[in-house]
């Protein structure tokens, strides 16, 4: 902890952990002190992670961000912390998600304590995969940013049950046929999904150590000494599916994905944000930060094969999206198509596709978090989420149809939002490697755009039926929390240059360690 | 015959023997009202022992009797382990022998003479001793298994378990003797030097080898010798279905450890395979058949049947590393599966339950048993911030590093079911909710005693995951220990590579 | 003043952000903020004219000028800016949407009065006014796509504005989908530009093009995939369905949106790109062909629909159809002359219907008739219109659709004939359903039940008449009035060729002809009487369902939809749901928990079989050792 | 009498006390069959320690241990067994399976 | 074939007819006294092996404490129960396990012959000083079991007055 900077990434994570172990003892029943105290320490939180992005210095060094302590000597195991230009805007959206989170989560009167704690730790964790260098520690934050999962999906979450709606009429809203899905089934894929591709991961973390020890003759996880070690080429092209994989399946990849609607529908309006919206962006990153950066090799070998699993991911996502009619869902498979251009942008091994891989999880994770967070005010209202049944919903709630509709132009890649630019990046990075599968990523954005305006022309607009005559709109505080986010797509999607500067800072110097930029 | 012997450095042995009669003796003059008294003296000794033990022992390294008894650090780490282990279980035990056994002076004073005769299985440097420590602690867990006499199923558990384990002990013993005659004699150091001097393989060593690891695998629960532990598990009185889950293993895992680093090195090539495949079979096994049991005790059996395959490992990995990762997890799951186990214990002793459905909606009825259940399980699965995370990290690396990497992608496999079954026990108290009826909502109490016992146990699995060095420090010592006594193996750490 | 050119978009922006914000606080704020910066974004317009035709200085023959740019974006080796682009075209465009705008939002301000959400129509309609002059006046591909959606979506809002209305929500819908997907040509080719030329810079591209840098098939792919963007926009077949439907939204929207400015952007892209259009005969042949499939196509079911607005906007289809023509004649002149004239003159029409409706509260022509008597100064615009849009000499229309005509016939053989027979055929039924529109609305006799209906208020007819008199005289324009300016064919063009205006006197004879007689024989059916438009329809019954159907192309779509797009979601997603996940996903567990119910089994609570095992247990070890041995 | 000879009645014995825990169901007939495992055992010992050790004394100490452990054995599995007859009127091994799967 | 292989043969035989007696037998009591024959066998094979002390603790302790114990276990239970003991459901798959056994280690004992020395065992008091000072701790070890054993026995089986055949709950 030699500096500033340093003391504030340890912070960053220590802040929500240890707030989590303090909250245990607070008395249950004091719910709007709960309240209070998460929120101030989501707070606590994105001011330091706001403060790190301000001041992010783009062509310094970045030994001042660094945290190091030797934890495990025995295994090369030390707890050190870093920021890089990937993980800054990434620790800002975990930051912005789960201020945004815990106020959207102002209804939680069921075991308030419990929920926060098991949230507040997930967020730790995910503060702990970003800034982790050391894949032990990557690998441990990673876990603890799952595990908290199925309680709060479990014990929080909803049922859906498809058996019990209202017949629908019409084509296209038959979709997903009669499945009951209980959130205990969700909750449980969920985990055992995730902690599958944790497997995978944890195999490929070994097996990279154990070559590393034995040809340089030292243990270390340090990411940065493993990326050194030079590994056959036969060896990357064997483990680095793994890493593929093993962080794909976080990153919804096809087809790993189903866990991931299914989980999103069950899960609590915050969790649902987080999960999709900061969450399955560890995936992506891991792929990326531990995957590309340890098996250069390996993941040239296999950059096709992303990609292409990618550009299923965007139009299979799309297109199973056209065929729900449970509002989460429709968001949940979305969120499996636009995890898809992430896929794609690191596929492409490609500087400008990365750049805009790392950009579209961010702008993904806000403007779905913006969906979750809409979506659970109307679920909250209504206590239906089947397209089919609501409709004109925008007469009683204009503010929050407001909201859904800019997550869904935000969505469909409307330029002005940040999602824009994103997937721009990830098409020209596309085009340039593989312009075929570029053509179906565009084509994939015009579906979306079919499943959005669908859903807002069925939700929002048309008459309304006296059924919902008391419906209330957003409250002030929702409000202000979807303006927020709205102004957060905004502002990068009007003007993304420091952004996307502090992401490229990143990038170059990753691909320039992988030998190709 | 032998000269300078240091009988002294058995002065920890005796202590203990010494305060298993003590309590034998002082049950006599203790009124029944006031058993629990003998309880808080038998731990109360234990830990002066264990205080004694410590200063006493630490750096010595002797052989007694020409190698048949060893006094080194790996000897100490076991023997404060079993001792820990033993006050763990006395004070554990403490309210539910109040309620529900007999008996309860001989109950802490056969607690007492199986730390004994785990404390000796550690320190053994020769088969016959290992083997009468062995049959010791095994004549003690035969009693205890049966220990609750009005119950069926703690009289079927012994049953099983005294006649399987005779069983087995002949099977060992043939073993041994098949040994015996192939190598000339029955001292670890001896056997390893016959086995290097030896060039070819000799068949009545590989049957005899083959026999020991039958013998060794039914005390470990290995399968296919495993098949008494879910029964005996489920039969035996709660505490000690956590003693032989925790206490029998690890002396188990401390003899076999030695038996094969010390022993059997040389011949690695021949059995590293069959002990791998042992071990693959052992936790798809365990874990696999655990999904579908709706008892708490028996889903645990086969989930401690399961953690065998991953301590497996680290024989299968045979190196420094492998070992200390073995002991770390040894010790992990030790302090992980009492935290749950007693957990349950307190369970049990206010309800009479034990089937997974009846822990529906325990964490509104009893939030600290709950927690620390969870806490357990997780641990058990391998979940971040617990014991079972670093050790399994630790462990799986170790077999990696060894050329073992596909035994640890099963073993990887293997804990990702484990969360499934665990996940249910969670998903009861947590998701669901308590029955309306049946006093399900009625709060659980959990005694002073064992919640402080489980408190501590739980606390030991998070402390051990966010901070392992200070223990894997004093195991690094006692490997080391290991090593020296194992010269007969040069090229340790590099092997499989 | 070029330097301020950039505040012409930013005005209108800043008033949107304002309206968006704080317009439920200051509702009284949110119109006059609307307008004031439309008004003000007008009148630089003419500061930035001024300077333009000021600066001799201005680099022929590019004929263009950078005034601003600044870095949007780096990534990697890409360096995306926003800057403006000046010259002719921009310019002419400039002036068409913020005079339009400004009218349209002067009309709004009665028209839409009683509106409960009349801060929201200001605020889109200025973010709409935003972009599109944003899009007219951008530098790079980039910004002119980022523009083009905006509108689009603007558009979208719009139409959608009475969204509690299904048909208003629907015709929103599809207009944003259909135009999506030609969005998606667009963006694909302007990404194999960037690919191929590393920028999205129209200089810089047309530098590359001009050097011949991009090989033929990367021109003519490039050209048809951003056509598809722009047929997309401006309504072309088969892209068309949407526009009908978009008069769902209020009339002024109509008006400004769905006739004057955002549906001319297709032209304008066409020709702002023009010279690959130049450069590859095939794109232009396609062009042309779509134009003047458009152009007959909408022109025949301009004739048959009975609802006034949908008659106007099958007549903008068809108009667009006819610049269209222009530029794929390689006229650029012609068809930017055409978008002026026709965008003043259809905003008199749609301001002039609105009107009608507003007074009247009817929209179906079939009842309306003999309106001039009580709504004079509407007749006498809307009368002014229609016959500018006509055809008819000499009003605007006239002239710029014999620019078009012109151009046609200066098409190459074989296809020279072809075109200019459609060119001429269209300028007849342009004739005939201005003809029939004015007509039976205006004149003959005044239904009793429309005697109650009234002229509109001066916000409303000032703009129209205003709208009127530039569309009645805008064919001036043509002509070299000021040195500076010498004629629209000086002004505006594309290539070398700078010219004057040059009518030819055959086709221009001709068409004044076939003016006379469309509005001749309208007159004769629907003021006289003396043409019974029945039994002209009875005996091309077949024909005329067709047309009235919409030559069913509707339905098509709506089949495509439903039987394609949505079978396939729904197959798709039983297919996740049934393969994927219960199989893929849940299959693994069910093994699992299967195969932990067949184990258990082995577990028979029998102690000889324990010992079995074990047994077998040490057997298996010891034949598998002797086997390795 | 060479080695192998006694090897084998060693070998064969333990089949047999093999065959019998495996074969019968009677717990007290299960503890017998121990018994000839283990007296196979001890056949051995002595055998080994008097065709092969040098020492001759490590088979024999052998052999008094397992005669020791045996007898202890015997003692305790009888009451064992003998509190399964009371509580379950039987000393048959099969009907004591009510904890299976 | 000298005097030694003889009687060695007739021992052997005898161990292993009453061998199979224990294992066959469906009556319990016959069992044990075949258990005690193939007991006497093994300790004549003892005396041939030159362990004459052994042979007298083997049949002190199998003869004398074994049998008797187990003797009076069935004069404690109904006998009646006792005299027609069938073999489990498995005994044929018992058998062939028992003959792979058998197989296993005879082929090992006849492929790989050891070089023997000549026949001889140790004094009596070698084998006790080595008992009890090399063995001391097992012989310790031991102690403590027969001492556990013991224990162990008085608790299981000391009848309390709830103690009736089948009334365990």
């Amino acid at each position: 902890m030699s500096s500033m900077e340093g003391a504030l990434l340890f912070a960053l994570i220590a802040v929500p952990f240890f707030g989590a172990l303090v909250m245990v003892f607070f008395p249950a029943d004091k719910h709007s002190l709960i309240h209070w105290y998460t929120r101030a320490i989501a707070f606590v939180g994105l001011v330091l992670a706001v403060y790190l992005f301000v001041t992010y210095d783009t062509d310094g060094d970045l030994g001042k961000y660094t945290v190091d302590f030797a934890w495990l000597p025995t295994l090369g195991i030390r707890y050190t912390l870093g920021l890089s230009g990937i993980t800054t805007p990434l620790v800002l959206l975990n930051a912005i998600i789960f201020m945004a989170g815990v106020l959207v989560s102002w209804n939680v009167t069921h075991r308030p304590k419990d929920f926060f704690i098991w949230l507040t730790l997930l967020v730790s964790g995910v503060y702990g995969v970003f800034l982790a260098t050391d894949l032990f520690f990557l690998f441990f934050f990673y876990e603890l940013a799952v595990v908290p999962m199925y309680l709060l999906i479990g014990v929080w979450g909803s049922s859906t049950d498809f058996t019990k709606m209202e017949p629908a009429e019409g084509p296209g809203f038959g979709g997903g046929g009669k499945f009951d899905r209980p959130k205990e089934y969700g909750a449980m894929k969920l985990m055992l999904y995730l902690v599958a591709g944790s497997v995978l991961v944890w195999i490929a973390i070994v097996a990279v150590w154990a070559e590393a020890r034995s040809a340089t003759g030292e243990a270390s996880f340090a990411i940065a000494s493993l990326a050194a070690v030079e590994y056959s080429r036969e060896f990357q092209v064997i483990f680095y599916p793994f890493f593929m994989i093993g962080f794909g399946v976080l990153a919804g990849l096809w087809p790993f994905h189903t866990w991931s609607p299914d989980g999103h529908v069950a899960a609590p309006t915050a969790v649902s944000m987080l999960h999709a919206g900061v969450l399955m962006k560890l995936g992506a990153f891991g792929i990326l930060a531990v995957g590309m950066v340890v098996l250069p090799e390996g993941a040239e070998a296999w950059a096709p094969v992303l990609i292409g699993l990618g550009t299923v991911n965007v139009l299979y996502g799309a297109v199973s999206a056209l065929g729900q009619r449970d509002l989460k869902y429709v968001i949940g498979y979305s969120s499996v198509s636009h995890m898809g251009y992430v896929l794609m942008g690191l596929g492409t091994l490609e500087v400008i596709g990365l750049n805009g891989a790392v950009f579209q999880m961010f702008s993904h994770g806000i403007m779905t978090g913006l969906f979750f967070a809409m979506v659970g005010i109307i679920y909250e209202r209504t206590h239906l989420r089947d397209i089919t049944v609501l409709e004109g919903l925008g007469k009683r709630m204009g503010v929050v149809g407001a909201f859904l509709a800019a997550a869904g132009l935000t969505s469909l890649g409307l330029p002005g939002f940040s999602s824009f630019v994103a997937e721009l990046l990830v098409f020209i990075g596309t085009f340039r490697t593989y312009p075929l599968l570029g053509v179906l990523a565009v084509i994939g954005a015009a579906i979306t755009a079919v499943y959005i305006l669908r859903l807002m022309a069925k939700v929002f607009f048309g008459p309304i039926s006296d059924r919902w005559a008391d419906l209330e709109d957003a409250k002030p505080l929702e409000a202000a929390v979807g303006a927020a986010l709205v102004a957060v797509l905004l502002l990068w999607g009007l003007y993304p240059f420091r952004i996307v500067e502090i992401i490229d800072s990143g990038v170059k110097p990753l691909l320039e360690g992988m030998g190709i930029a | 015959m032998t000269p300078d012997v240091r009988f002294e450095l058995l002065w920890p042995e005796f202590l203990v023997a010494g305060l298993a009669f003590l309590v034998f003796t002082l049950d006599f003059f203790v009124r029944p009202a006031r058993k629990e008294v003998l309880a808080w003296v038998s731990a109360a000794g234990l830990a002066v022992i264990i205080a004694f033990t410590v200063p006493f022992l630490l750096n010595e390294h002797d052989s007694l009797f020409d190698g048949l008894y060893r006094v080194d650090s790996y000897a100490l780490f076991f023997k404060v382990l079993s001792m820990g282990i033993g006050i763990a279980v006395i004070l554990g035990s403490l309210h539910f022998v109040d309620r529900r056994l007999t008996h309860p002076g001989e109950y802490y004073a056969i607690i007492i003479v199986s730390v004994l005769a785990m404390m000796m299985m550690a320190a053994s440097g020769e088969l016959l001793t290992a083997y009468l420590s062995l049959e010791l602690l095994s004549f003690c867990l035969y009693i205890l298994s049966g220990f609750a006499l009005q119950d069926r199923r703690s009289n079927e558990a012994s049953v099983k378990y005294v006649l399987l384990g005779a069983f087995s002990s002949g099977l060992l013993l043939y073993g041994i003797v098949l040994l015996y005659g192939a190598l000339g004699t029955t001292h670890f150091a001896g056997m390893a030097a016959a086995l290097e001097g030896t060039g070819g393989v000799d068949g009545r060593l590989l049957v005899g080898l083959a026999l020991v690891v039958a013998g060794l695998g039914f005390k470990l629960a290995a399968v296919p010798f495993h098949m008494w532990a879910p029964d005996v598990y489920q039969g035996a009185p709660m505490p000690i279905t956590a003693y032989i889950a925790v206490g029998s293993k690890a002396a188990a895992f401390a003899l076999a450890l030695r038996l094969f680093y010390e022993a059997l090195a040389p011949a690695y090539d021949e059995w590293q395979l069959l002990i791998a495949g042992m071990a693959a079979l052992t936790m798809i096994f365990g874990n696999v058949v655990a999904i579908v049991q709706t008892n708490v005790k028996r889903m645990l059996a086969y989930s401690s049947v399961g953690q065998v395959g991953f301590l497996l490992m680290g024989i299968a990995a045979l190196s420094p590393l492998a070992s200390n990762a073995l002991m770390v997890h040894l010790v992990g799951y030790s302090v992980t599966n009492f935290a749950v186990f007693f957990a349950i214990t307190a369970f049990y002793n206010a309800t009479g339950k034990d089937d997974i459905p009846d822990f529906a909606g325990l964490a509104g009825r009893a939030p600290f048993l709950a927690a620390a259940i969870t806490v357990g399980l997780f641990s058990l699965a391998g979940l971040p911030f617990l014991a079972g995370f670093v050790t399994k990290f630790y462990l799986f690396s170790a077999a990696a590093a060894e050329g073992l990497l596909w035994l640890a992608g099963v073993a990887m496999v293997a804990s990702l079911i484990s969360l499934y079954y665990y996940l249910q026990l969670i998903r009861q108290m947590y998701i669901e909710r308590a029955p309306e009826d049946e006093g399900g909502s009625v709060t659980v109490a959990t005694p002073g005693v064992l919640a402080a016992v489980i408190g501590a146990m739980a606390l030991g699995t998070v402390l051990l995951g966010v901070y392992p060095e200070p223990v894997l420090a004093t195991i690094r010592e006692a490997t080391a220990a290991l090593l020296d006594t194992g010269s007969a193996w040069p090229t340790l750490g590099s092997a499989g590579q | 003043m070029m330097e301020l050119a950039w505040l012409i978009p930013s005005l209108p922006a800043i008033a949107f952000a304002f309206m968006v914000t704080l317009g439920k606080r200051l509702p009284n704020w949110s119109a006059i903020a609307a307008t004031g910066s439309i008004a003000v974004s007008f009148a630089l317009f003419f500061f930035v004219f001024a300077d333009w035709l000021g600066a001799k200085s201005f680099p022929h023959p590019e004929n263009y000028t950078f005034v601003y740019s600044i870095d949007w974006l780096r990534a990697g080796d890409a360096i995306l800016t926003w800057g403006m682009w000046i010259d002719p075209i921009s310019l002419t465009m400039l002036g068409l949407v913020t005079a339009a705008a400004l009218g349209i939002q002067v009309y709004s301000w009665s028209y839409m009065a009683h509106e409960p959400r009349f801060t929201w129509f200001f605020a889109v309609h200025s973010l709409f006014a935003a972009s599109m002059l944003a899009l007219v006046m951008a530098d790079n591909l980039l910004l002119l796509y980022i523009a083009w959606e905006l509108v689009g979506i603007c558009s979208y809002l719009l139409i959608g504005f009475f969204y509690d209305r299904r048909s208003a929500a629907e015709a929103a819908k599809k207009a944003f989908i259909t135009t999506r997907v030609g969005d998606v040509g667009l963006l694909i080719g302007i990404l194999l530009l960037f690919v191929e030329t590393g920028t999205f810079e129209l200089s810089t591209i047309f530098a590359a093009l001009a050097a011949g840098d991009l090989s033929e098939g990367i021109v003519t792919g490039a050209a048809v995939l951003m056509l598809l963007g722009a047929i997309g926009k401006s309504a072309q077949f088969p892209f068309h369905v949407w526009l009908p439907d978009a008069m769902e939204g209020p009339t002024p929207v109509s008006a400004l949106v769905h006739s004057a400015t955002m549906v001319v952007a297709g032209v304008y892209l066409v020709a702002r790109i023009f010279p690959f259009f130049e450069a590859s005969d095939t794109a232009s042949l396609v062009l042309l062909s779509l134009g003047a499939v458009t152009a007959m196509g909408a022109a025949a079911m301009a004739l048959v629909m009975t609802d006034i607005k949908r008659v106007l906007a099958y007549s903008t289809l068809t108009d667009l159809a006819f610049m269209m023509l222009a530029l794929g004649a390689g006229s650029v002149t012609a068809g930017m002359f055409h978008l002026l004239l026709h965008g003043f003159a259809k905003a008199t029409l749609f301001l002039g219907a609105g009107s009608v409706s507003h007074g009247s509260d009817k929209t179906d022509i079939r009842d309306m008739g003999g309106l001039r008597r009580v709504m004079p100064w509407t007749a006498l615009a809307f009368g002014i219109g229609a016959l500018s849009l006509g055809g008819l000499p000499p009003f605007g229309g006239f002239f710029s659709k014999d620019e078009v005509t012109l151009a046609v016939f200066l098409i190459e053989e074989p296809y020279r004939w072809i075109f200019l027979t459609v060119a001429l055929t269209v300028g007849f039924m342009k004739a005939l359903y201005m003809g029939r529109l004015f007509f039976s609305v205006f004149l003959g006799r005044l239904k009793p039940e429309n005697e109650h209906a009234h002229e509109a208020g001066p916000a409303m007819l000032a703009p129209m008449l205003v709208f009127t008199t530039l569309g009645a005289v805008g064919g001036l324009l043509a002509f070299n009035w000021t040195d500076g300016y010498q004629g629209f064919g000086y002004f505006v063009f594309a290539g070398d060729h700078q010219e004057a205006f040059h009518p030819n006197w055959w086709i221009a004879a001709a068409s004044a002809a076939l003016a006379v007689a469309g509005f001749g024989i309208t007159w004769l059916a629907y003021v006289t009487g003396s043409l019974r438009t029945d039994s002209i329809i009875a005996k091309v019954r077949p024909v005329h369902t067709l047309v009235a159907n919409k030559f069913y192309v509707d339905e098509v779509y709506q089949w495509g939809i439903d039987q394609v797009m949505l079978r396939a979601g729904n197959a798709v997603a039983w297919v996740d749901r049934a393969f994927v996940n219960d199989i893929g996903v849940n299959g693994p567990g069910i093994v699992t928990e299967k195969s932990g119910t067949k184990l258990r089994l082995l577990q028979s609570g029998k102690i000889y079989n324990y010992a079995l095992g074990m047994v077998l247990g040490f057997l298996a070890v010891a034949v598998a050792w002797w086997w390795a041995l | 009498m060479e080695l192998y000879h006694v090897e084998l009645l060693s070998a064969a014995l333990f089949a047999l006390g093999v065959y019998g825990v495996l074969a019968r169901r009677n717990a007290i007939m299960i503890l017998m069959a121990v018994e000839l495992m283990l007296n196979a055992v001890t056949i051995n010992a002595v055998a080994y320690a008097a065709f092969l050790d040098p020492g001759r004394l490590v088979g024999q100490v052998i052999t008094v241990f397992v005669i020791t452990v045996a007898a202890a054995e015997v003692g305790l599995a009888m009451a064992i067994i003998l509190r399964l007859y009371r509580v379950r009127a039987t000393a048959n091994v099969d009907e004591a399976d009510t904890m299976r799967g | 074939m000298d005097a030694q292989a003889v009687a060695f043969a007739i021992v052997a035989v005898v161990a292993l007819v009453s061998g199979v007696g224990v294992v066959t037998t469906r009556n319990v009591a016959h069992a044990a006294l075949f258990l005690l024959v193939s007991l006497a066998s093994v300790a004549g094979v003892f005396i041939l092996l030159v362990a004459e002390f052994l042979a007298l603790v083997q049949v002190l302790i199998y003869g004398g404490a074994v049998t008797i114990v187990l003797l009076f276990a069935l004069m404690l239970t109904r006998a009646e129960e006792f005299s027609n003991v069938r073999s489990n459901p498995q005994w044929a798959v018992a058998a062939v396990a028992a003959l792979g056994v058998f197989g296993a280690m005879g082929a090992v004992i006849l492929n790989d012959r050891l070089d023997t020395q000549e026949l001889r065992g140790p004094s009596l008091q070698e084998l006790g000083g080595e008992l009890f000072t090399n063995w001391v701790v097992p012989f310790e070890i031991a102690s403590l079991v027969l001492l556990m054993a013991l224990i162990g026995a008085i608790i299981l089986a000391r009848a309390s007055d709830s103690d009736e055949p089948g009334s365990g709950g």
